[in-house]
């Protein structure tokens, strides 16, 4: 930690060629309104200091006056990539303070949505890392097969993007008639076009220049920062909550936890291609397998937590995603603290990108995934 | 087999006949001047269009659909959008070098494609060191680009500028050398005589291996030169925003965007003219009758057609690979494109003193 | 018309080259010197020579130039203007500069030129047998000697360029996991 | 030595091969450009454009076509409105057939500006007054344009509905 406090006199980056730069809030490559304060000597970052709060909108606050009901469409616009599994975290958080016990046929719904959001969380970071590269190419096929999920997420939640689809105790609507069509038709194209995506990228010698033995993160970095996700795991750091803290339909269906040692940008970028098919896999498992049931076990119209805290760790696309509720038996919580993994993720950025070039640190970022309002909140 | 000598000949006789000879001269170069221009203007509004397409096609998309018919007149709006635009200057930038970037680049865009020969007798600088005169005058363009990354006082700019100062200084050496290859074979520097070398084929059938090889390695290092993707790092969107034209608006960014779709155009004009054959129809050994359906189809299509084809290779680079790192970009350079030129030049070397070329 | 051509560069290259020695700021200096070869290239190509001015074209204003302005880039305080010198120093200067004119226009009232009515072509084949002819009259020698010159020059340059960078890039690369 | 030469070879070719593999990905969609094309021409193809049932795109108040609806006022949805979007200002006025003071609604607001499509409203409604709309252009000059009245005017409540 002691290079982290840089007490370097000012008058030393003067006498060095070093100089600041300003990357962001607006600029193409940091995914939303971060700034970075570089501090490069030629093209050789030697400190990066991120900024944040320019999307911050105090969604920990507003969760304070709303009820349990209302806190739930929150998390859709924290991590919008992977708002269905922080709906869900939200919902079980409340589900274990009052002891519910869901329905099977919820939990299994939840899983594959939780799936189908992880991969389309992973073809639009697919897209983007060659956009970033430059092969802008790869932007529109990501998008293309994310599409179809989509699509599914529309005609099942009613929206594309922000679903709101899980209620504390279920689910806001049982599932529409073509969904498991639909999913099974996405599943066989998807099979189809993720060795494309090999073939397009991760064949490339260009890509692979790029990545391999980039920005290499070491394990017990990945540890200390507390850095979750494929990110963490492609460092070696087994991290995975639906392996080590189970929740939904995770116990029973058969999937590996996708572990890499080589630590690089390579490595994280490769993680998330094997997530993809460990994905594949789950889908395929459950969803032949949805038992008839109710959508929703009953609960009451408000909500009111038990007295006490409540923790609840679900694995969004980015990482362990962790609802800390401190209820005070009133039907908003007293306090409510969302962990989200983009914020521990992005302070290993400076440690990850010293001694590495500009154009690195683009492929840097873009391995780690980030999704700036999942960071501000 | 069509020939424009005699038009462009019955052109300067009627003004010689009509003027006084100053005049008449003055009033050709006029002419000339004034084609290239269109040409230019004309080049790079068709030229955007056409990447625009060709990538959305690439990328699954329509591309310009809506202006004109099918969206042939979107870059014509762009351009008069541009135009129309504010021209914002950056407070403390050099102002004397920051509007002049703009016109040394265009400027040596411009000299670059009075030295093409579009058909037998359609070029304007016949000139016996042509490949020679092109890679001079393309080596100048650089300059803009360093003033104009300099001068935007824009860090981001002066990264862009940097970048594009080390790849263009190096990356010529291979242009100049796999150039150099194909003077070894075709035994001149002047462009109309090096297409009159290939009557009986072209050199990229004819030259054997290392023909093939010079052909990929000019265009490898052409591309870079030039700028384009993958080797775009000195407008590196992901990383430096727009790169060293990252303070220019309207026309003196159209300068720049124009600059570079032109040279696009060169680069592929001189591929079409060293290594295709340049506006020499295509024949297929003593087929006859496919011989007279290839003469058939005029010289200056002839040309065309193989430069779109060029072009097109150009584009499919740039909308599949991603963009290299600037130090890779050198190490390509002097681990990889350097040697193989060298080698590939002594290999032709060998290969002309044998006397088995052509 | 060529002489109209003739005296524009003339001036061209007079203004520039005046410029670029008292302009203050130290890039707009190296962008005047590249106004003055160009210019000077374009005086071959008005006498014919070809291949000079494609020389002179990528050799000095392609390759030198570029290489000022690039070092430039890469110095500090480009934004720095230089300072005005002493009303002394400039008189001083300005003396010499009248001594030296004077002296040159001298030389050339007094020496005698023959004019050429139409300059040689310089073909490439001209050229290229005289540069590698290794008889009389040829220059393959000096050719030889310049080329060894610049060969010890680049190498020379790897080693100091070498030698630097052992001692500068203290960057982290990537440790053994 | 001979080693090195063979595997600077190898790495050229391999690189080639890599890039060429790339190649043929966007060549084949190139190729089959016509057929693969996934955008939309949105607005020319706006009649046939079919939102999926469960859209959500505003929050509409259903009228019959007697100028009926079915919102009793009872501002359950208001109390759901995580964001305070929908305002309903009711007042008790005499029922001309039975001669009773009840409940009745005289505007239903809607700030569209505010909604975030939770749809929890929809869900809060005992009487099923409202539902979502598949209207996504949104789109308006002025800000206070999406300040909007859901119940038209002169409309009253279903019969049937209260009981």
């Amino acid at each position: 930690m002691s290079d982290q406090l840089d007490l370097a006199p000012a008058t030393d980056l003067l006498t060095s060629q070093e100089y600041f730069v300003n990357m962001g809030p607006q600029h193409p490559s940091t995914h939303g309104v971060l700034r970075l304060v570089l501090t490069i000597d030629g093209e050789i970052i030697r400190k990066v200091e991120p900024h944040i709060g320019y999307i911050h909108r105090s969604i920990e606050k507003m969760c304070e006056k709303d009820t349990y009901r209302q806190i739930v469409h929150l998390t859709d616009r924290m991590d919008y990539l992977s708002c269905h599994i922080n709906n869900e975290a939200v919902c079980l958080a409340v589900e274990q303070a009052l002891q519910i016990e869901v329905p099977e046929r919820v939990k299994v719904i939840r899983t594959i949505i939780d799936e189908l959001t992880r991969l389309a969380s992973h073809q639009l970071w697919w897209g983007v890392m060659g956009m970033d590269l430059g092969a802008i190419t790869s932007f529109l096929y990501g998008f293309r097969d994310r599409e179809m999920i989509n699509d599914i997420f529309e005609e099942t939640c009613g929206a594309r993007l922000t679903m709101n689809y899980n209620v504390p105790g279920g689910l806001m609507f049982d599932i529409h008639p073509n969904f498991q069509k639909r999913t099974k038709d996405f599943v066989a194209h998807f099979k189809t076009k993720l060795p494309e995506y090999d073939q397009l990228l991760s064949d490339n010698p260009i890509f692979r220049a790029r990545t391999e033995g980039i920005g290499y993160m070491s394990k017990e970095d990945a540890v200390a920062y507390g850095v979750t996700g494929p990110s963490g795991r492609a460092s070696g750091f087994a991290c995975d909550v639906r392996k080590r803290h189970p929740y939904g339909m995770y116990p029973q269906v058969d999937f590996k936890e996708v572990l890499m040692t080589d630590g690089d940008c390579f490595a994280r970028y490769k993680a998330r291609i094997l997530e993809m098919w460990e994905s594949l896999r789950i889908i395929e498992q459950l969803i032949d397998n949805i038992p008839e049931g109710d959508f929703q076990a009953p609960t009451k119209q408000v909500i009111k937590l038990p007295k006490g805290e409540f923790y609840q760790r679900v694995e969004t696309a980015r990482g362990d995603f962790g609802v800390y509720i401190i209820s005070d038996g009133n039907k908003s919580p007293y306090r409510l603290k969302f962990r989200s993994p983009g914020f521990s993720n992005l302070f290993v950025l400076d440690k990850v990108a010293r001694g590495s070039k500009l154009a690195d640190l683009v492929a840097i970022m873009s391995t780690f995934d980030y999704v700036m309002p999942d960071i501000d909140r | 087999m069509y020939d424009f000598t005699t038009l462009v000949q019955s052109i300067g006789n009627f003004l010689h006949g009509q003027f006084s000879p100053g005049v008449a001269t003055a009033l050709e170069w006029t002419l000339v001047i004034l084609v290239y221009l269109a040409l230019y203007a004309i080049l790079g509004l068709v030229l955007v269009y056409v990447e625009r397409r060709v990538c959305a096609f690439f990328q699954l998309r329509l591309g310009p659909n809506r202006v004109g018919w099918a969206g042939t007149a979107q870059t014509v709006a762009d351009a008069l959008k541009l135009l129309l635009k504010e021209p914002v200057t950056v407070n403390k930038a050099d102002k004397l070098l920051y509007n002049l970037a703009p016109f040394i680049i265009t400027l040596a865009a411009l000299t670059v494609i009075s030295l093409v020969p579009f058909a037998k007798g359609l070029q304007a600088f016949d000139i016996n060191i042509g490949l020679l005169f092109i890679v001079a005058v393309s080596s100048l363009g650089v300059v803009g680009i360093l003033l104009a990354g300099w001068s935007s006082n824009n860090k981001y700019a002066l990264i862009g500028a940097m970048r594009s100062g080390a790849q263009i200084v190096s990356y010529e050496l291979s242009v100049g050398l796999s150039l150099l290859t194909m003077v070894l074979l075709t035994g001149t520097l002047q462009l109309s005589t090096i297409i009159e070398t290939q009557a009986n084929g072209w050199w990229i059938f004819k030259g054997h291996v290392p023909a093939i090889i010079a052909f990929f390695l000019y265009l490898t290092a052409s591309i870079a030169e030039i700028n384009r993707g993958p080797f775009d790092l000195p407008e590196a969107e992901s990383e430096l925003t727009a790169g060293f034209h990252t303070e220019y608006s309207g026309l003196k960014f159209a300068f720049f965007f124009l600059a570079e779709f032109v040279n696009m155009f060169t680069v592929a004009a001189i591929a079409t003219t060293v290594f295709l054959g340049g506006w020499m129809p295509f024949h297929l050994g003593d087929w006859a009758g496919f011989n007279a359906v290839m003469d058939f189809v005029p010289p200056i299509l002839w040309f065309f057609l193989k430069v779109s084809a060029v072009i097109f290779l150009m584009m499919w680079f740039k909308w599949t690979f991603p963009r290299l790192r600037i130090d890779q970009l050198l190490k390509l350079e002097w681990k990889y494109l350097m040697p193989l030129n060298l080698m590939n030049l002594v290999f032709t070397a060998i290969l002309v003193y044998l006397g088995w070329h052509g | 018309m060529e002489k109209i051509i003739f005296y524009i560069l003339s001036a061209v290259i007079l203004s520039l080259s005046l410029m670029s020695v008292l302009s203050r700021k130290l890039l707009r200096s190296a962008v005047y010197l590249f106004g003055v070869l160009t210019a000077i290239a374009g005086f071959y190509f008005l006498i014919g020579y070809h291949f000079l001015g494609a020389v002179q074209l990528t050799v000095y204003a392609g390759g030198i130039v570029v290489l000022i302005i690039f070092s430039i880039l890469l110095t500090h305080d480009i934004d720095h203007q230089m300072p005005t010198p002493d009303w002394s120093r400039v008189a001083v200067a300005g003396a010499l500069c009248v001594a030296g004119a004077v002296m040159f226009v001298q030389l050339l009232q007094g020496s005698l030129f023959s004019r050429v009515e139409a300059p040689e072509q310089s073909d490439l084949n001209t050229v290229g047998n005289t540069l590698l002819n290794p008889g009389g009259g040829g220059y393959l020698l000096p050719f030889e000697v310049v080329s060894i010159l610049l060969l010890a020059v680049m190498i020379g340059a790897i080693v100091i360029a070498k030698q630097r960078h052992s001692v500068d890039d203290s960057s982290p690369e990537k440790q053994a996991p | 030595m001979f080693r090195a030469i063979y595997e600077y070879f190898k790495e050229i070719l391999l690189a080639i091969r890599g890039l060429i593999n790339g190649m043929r990905i966007t060549g084949k969609y190139i190729a089959h450009a016509r057929k693969e094309i996934i955008t939309q021409e949105y607005p020319d193809n706006r009649d046939t454009l079919q939102m999926f049932d469960r859209f959500r795109g505003e929050v509409v108040l259903l009228h019959n076509e007697n100028n009926e609806h079915r919102c009793t006022g009872c501002s359950a949805c208001e109390v759901a409105c995580p964001n305070g979007s929908i305002e309903i200002i009711w007042a008790r006025r005499e029922d001309p057939e039975t001669g009773k003071k009840k409940k009745q609604i005289e505007t239903f607001v809607y700030h569209l500006s505010m909604c975030t499509m939770c749809n929890l409203c929809i869900l809060a409604c005992p009487t099923d007054a409202i539902k979502m709309g598949h209207d996504f252009e949104h789109a308006v000059f002025d800000r206070s344009q999406l300040t909007k009245v859901l119940n038209r005017p002169g409309s009253k409540l279903e019969k049937g509905v209260e009981e």
